[in-house]
């Protein structure tokens, strides 16, 4: 027949498990030990409070522009949950619940918005990459460690992150394109989030979903709700297992909403109406794990009481470790190269010359 | 006369021109609804609609491809780059066509078009966001590379980079954007491209520099005269590319002296381009070496630290003490 | 249902009208005039023989390195007879005989591969770009020409080439992700001719078609026989007239085949077999469109001679042209700006006065 | 002993380096079955197997990013590039990630990773094939720029480039490539990078150069002892980031001349930051203006005219000449 569809091999679906109306898919639901989804849950109204409290600190001026994850937490927490602590962990910069499981210190992230290098201190027992500022740009080098770790026999995998916005950047295809090719064992979670700062989804790319995009590199796509921490899990849980076994990447699209700021510099009534806002707010992945655990009797009010208290003092004592944090100003020179060059030696001495002079000065 | 910050003075010029000449369009990320993340294209969207105020999705190199494809088609591109340390993300566009295409075809096909974008240091933003990659672009034949550092230049060149039948690369000082205000004439005015000015008269040393550090340096020069007797002239250079060596070497072979102020990192900076034209034009002036205060050989510190990189008043006050004991 | 299926609503389609053993199917045949037929033929003969004409050329040391499109003449031809002259035509650097269609001259082109910017004089009654050397770039200007034409009412449309290679770019996907959301008249035509240099298609992406890299953008895609210039008009002028009515873009894959070497710089023989060439042979689109010709009784054994003699006469004349051609050494300063910069005017004399000297010297 | 050209040297220093440490690995395009374009990655595959030497598809971005990523595994990629002029496709990974990850982990991530690219014109190449970025990537601090003019220097500097804990942009003089042969000794050689070397000792006037332009700077030598009695110093930088100035300042101040010579445009180049730092230390020393004898600021004319473009002996001999009358 000279005129022919073309029909696509992979696998293109989408999947949830515990509806928004708590509605759940027994057959679907992932097991997690009470104990682990009590963590999950913790960890997630953590998330949850650390945002609040650094919207705070950025208005009170001790940190400086913030971007909140509000409303996105379940994607991270999710896939951080399914990843080993030695699997390698790849976020862009609205990963923070993530971003907790895997043991990043709470003040370590404070640093990161307070505009200290240490903000990016790894914790030492992880294979996590810190914060990535230009859009689509760590897929690449994700891809990068994905195609070490496939050198080493896929023992471990590669998850990373990028927004709806930056799908449309060079970068995301190139990795993808390559991590198909090389068939790496590497999970690219596109955390669609419906916005780009002020762009919507509909202007971003035309195509009607996001883990269709898979279909250009012949992997397979999958579409979750983001906000159902439990489809999440089954995605990452599924996608994490086919790349050990040496199939290849996976597209994970998880559709999910930015409650709050692009940042804090970023005024959301400038593009988008309070409606959409309040359509998405039943949507909300805390309340809806929290009723989740509410109906499998592993949270009450008591145990609410005692979470809040807990991690309002953590919070607390976060802060006041962010605030004590003390650096050299000349510092900066001994990290550009393994060993300072000549001219680096120079510039630092004229640099604490002058500091000297101006501190004798005063 | 109005009084206006470089913001507001540079969404003036792009009104302007959008209303005078159809064939001005805008482009980039955020430009539209949310009018820039700076607000430079206020009321761009509203007042000449999504056809001359277009908001792209999130990849720079399209943008400024389609800002060569649009100047093919007999449009004026004015593309918003959203940061200096994503510019990169289109380099190879730049690079490959936009400064070329002129040449490659012999004026067949031009790139008429401004590539925008703020620039430098000083505003406390996370990395990638105070980036100062004029040399980057300066060395790049086929480009001219503008950066304005008050509002009523701001506005003048904005016009002129429009008007020019070449690509301009034209930066923005983030630090200057709402820093202060500057009476802005009710007409048009534009400014001659690759000439600088004289910001400052003096007769002891030539202070050169340009962008956000033209105001530190009037500082210093200020502090020069009144607490050491020095008598600094300040140039600020407007545009890197082409690069008004005229005006440095007739204001150098006056004072005998320079000091080159920049934000950028010093190794290959404009400034070594500067002490070069003033060795080929004025050696036998030159009575103590051109010192350079720039930024270092270093990423710019995360912002809590910034200002340590960043040259202040006082870093040029004492280079220039040294040049003058030299 | 929480697990299913994402299908796909754009058109994904394969075509072909004229099959490499002469069966054609009469039902898809587009109607072209008889004249238009010869012409056609013509100029694809042409192309071939220019081909073998620049590369003894270029063995005689008479040009420099040159890149053969043997056994592809028949897509760009497709295409640019489909085009309107006021319609854009942006080539990468396999286009010849789209180009000869277009009306560039013969020296032009040789003037190109001799290593003169007077090979990119673009015909003035054509909108032509020329040759675009960094592979997939010349994707996002022509997206941007055909942004133009949009705001323009879609009189015109863009066509824009790209290789098999071409698409693991991020240029690619910018460009064409961009044309979807604006829905712009453009059609890229991707020129599979199954190696990017040593690699093969397999190796450079995993998709088992390019066509269907089009669902990624939410746009069409169609694979055409890029050997079948019939097919290649059929699919060009369905593209053209949805472009042309405000349906945007079309990603179109044009299955060829290089017989030749990639440049005169590279040995095919050390990642291809003969075999592979071989097998390829008897798809050259050249003798199955003079069979096609001859069965309508439009081509003769004496036309074909008639043919032969003009287009080597043509030659011959091209190549006294381009070899008479002179320029002045100094003449790239004044292309650089609409005017001379001071800076340059200051280095053309400098150059002028070393040349000067050198001259007077000797 | 072996008479080498610089194409084999080269390879002879990656297949030494792939047999002595198996975390070193090559990934570009065609450098596998093709053996690369110039056929720098000779036997690789065959050799090391395709883990190792490693085919990639059509994206520079792609292979810089995978290089990255490989470096945080534990790997010593060597990226290649095809092209000089195809690098800025990749310009965005090079500069927001490569030079950057040691500062922004602070030693937790790094990237001892080689780009190596073809590099400079005189090949009779098309356009985006002859270009000579080296400005550009010597003004991104935390990337090392090496350039080497000879097979020998070649194949020792290629060793260190892989063996340095940073990221080392390696640029391949095209021209020299099969230009000329040298010795080059069984055993492996090092050399450090950063440290240029005297080519030629002179006492009359430095000129100072690199890449493939040592060998018509040297030919100018000659010229200019044996027909003009200058004697010339001829310095080989072999690095431009960093930069020898103690190398160039022991050079001017004994000799009191300087000229520099490079084939990348002359507005914001390598000589520029050349004459600074002779300014910076060597004011006093100097007896008249260093001279630049540079690539011109525009686009290198396609093949036919590059000749003219690129400097040559002559031009050397005569801006040396004027250098030396001045
Ligand atoms: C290459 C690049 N371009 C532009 C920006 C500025 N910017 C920061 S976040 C953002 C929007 C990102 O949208 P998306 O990818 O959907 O992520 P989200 O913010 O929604 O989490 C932009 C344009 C950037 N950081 N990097
Ligand atoms: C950005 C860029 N990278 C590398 C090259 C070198 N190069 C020239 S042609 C080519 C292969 C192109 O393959 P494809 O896109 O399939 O086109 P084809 O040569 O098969 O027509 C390469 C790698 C280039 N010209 N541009
Ligand atoms: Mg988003
Ligand atoms: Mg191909």
């Amino acid at each position: 027949m000279p005129r022919e569809t073309i029909s696509i091999p992979q696998k293109l679906e989408s999947l949830s498990v515990l509806a928004p109306d708590g509605k759940l898919d027994t057959d679907l639901e992932p097991h997690i030990p009470d104990d682990d989804l009590r963590r999950l849950y913790r960890c997630m109204l953590t998330a949850r409070r650390l945002d609040e409290r650094c919207l705070m600190l950025q208005r009170q001026g001790r940190i400086g522009t913030f971007g909140p994850s509000k409303g996105q937490e379940a994607t991270p927490l999710g896939v951080a949950y399914t990843l080993n602590p030695d699997d390698w962990h790849v976020p862009t910069f609205r990963e923070t619940a993530g971003q907790l499981w895997r043991g990043w210190p709470i003040d370590t992230m404070m640093l990161f918005w307070g505009g200290h290098e240490a903000g990016n201190a790894v914790p030492g027992n992880v294979n996590d990459l810190p914060t990535a500022v230009p859009i689509a740009s760590q897929c690449q080098y994700a891809m990068g460690i994905s195609w070490g770790l496939k050198l080493k026999g896929n023992q471990q995998v590669c998850a990373v992150y990028c927004g709806d916005g930056g799908t449309s950047e060079g970068d995301f295809h190139e990795a993808l394109n390559l991590a198909g090719v090389q068939n790496l064992p590497l999970i690219m979670v596109v955390q669609n989030n419906h916005w780009a700062i002020s762009i919507p989804r509909s202007a971003q790319t035309r195509s009607q979903t996001i883990a269709q995009k898979a279909v250009a590199y012949g992997i397979d796509g999958v579409q979750v709700d983001g906000n159902d921490i439990l489809a999440v899990i089954v995605a990452l849980r599924e996608a994490i297992e086919k790349a050990r076994t040496g199939g290849g990447p996976t597209l994970i699209e998880a559709v999910t909403y930015r409650l709050s700021m692009h940042t804090t510099a970023d005024d959301p009534k400038k593009y988008r109406t309070d409606e959409e806002v309040s359509e998405w707010e039943p949507r909300d992945p805390l309340p809806r794990f929290q009723r989740y655990l509410q109906r499998k009797k592993l949270l009450d009010e008591q145990l609410e009481q005692e979470l809040d208290a807990e991690i309002k003092a953590e919070l607390d004592e976060a802060v006041r470790k962010y605030e004590a944090y003390k650096f050299d100003p000349t510092d900066f020179f001994n990290h550009m190269y393994a060993e300072l060059t000549p001219e680096l030696r120079e510039q630092m001495q004229e640099l604490r010359a002058y500091l000297g002079q101006i501190q004798s000065a005063d | 006369m109005a009084q206006l910050t470089m913001v507001k003075a540079l969404n003036l010029a792009l009104t302007e021109l959008m209303h005078a000449d159809s064939r001005v369009l805008v482009l980039g990320q955020d430009v539209g609804q949310d009018e820039g993340v700076f607000r430079v294209t206020e009321g761009l969207l509203q007042t000449f609609g999504p056809d001359r105020c277009i908001d792209t999705p999130l990849a720079e190199a399209a943008i400024v491809g389609a800002g060569i494809g649009l100047s093919f088609t007999g449009y004026l591109p004015v593309c918003e780059l959203q940061f200096d340390g994503f510019s990169f993300q289109a380099f190879h566009q730049t690079e490959n066509h936009a400064r070329r295409f002129r040449n490659r075809t012999r004026g067949r096909y031009t790139c008429p078009m401004v590539i925008r974008m703020p620039y430098g240091g000083g505003i406390r933003a996370i990395e990638h966001h105070s980036e100062a990659p004029e040399a980057t672009y300066a060395h790049l034949a086929g480009l001219k590379v503008v950066i304005p550092s008050g509002p009523r230049n701001a506005r003048a060149l904005l016009r002129s980079a429009i008007l020019d039948p070449d690509p301009v690369i034209f930066f923005e000082p983030k630090a200057a954007y709402r820093a202060f205000r500057e009476e802005v004439p009710d007409e048009p005015e534009t400014m001659p491209i690759g000439k600088g000015v004289v910001a400052r008269e003096g007769r002891d040393v030539t202070l050169i520099t340009y962008g956000a550090l033209v105001r530190p340096t009037l500082e210093a020069a200020e502090e020069l005269a009144d607490e050491h007797e020095v008598d600094a002239e300040v140039l600020d250079m407007l545009s890197v590319s082409p690069l008004d060596g005229e005006l440095i070497n007739a204001s150098v072979q006056k004072t005998g002296r320079a000091v080159v102020v920049h934000e950028s990192p010093r190794h290959c900076g404009v400034g070594a381009e500067i002490v070069a034209r003033i060795v080929e034009k004025s050696l036998l002036y030159l009575e103590a070496p051109v010192k350079r205060v720039t930024g270092f050989d270093t990423i710019i510190p995360y912002f809590a630290n910034e200002l340590t990189y960043i040259p202040s008043a006082g870093r040029v006050v004492q280079a220039t003490l040294e040049t003058m004991k030299f």
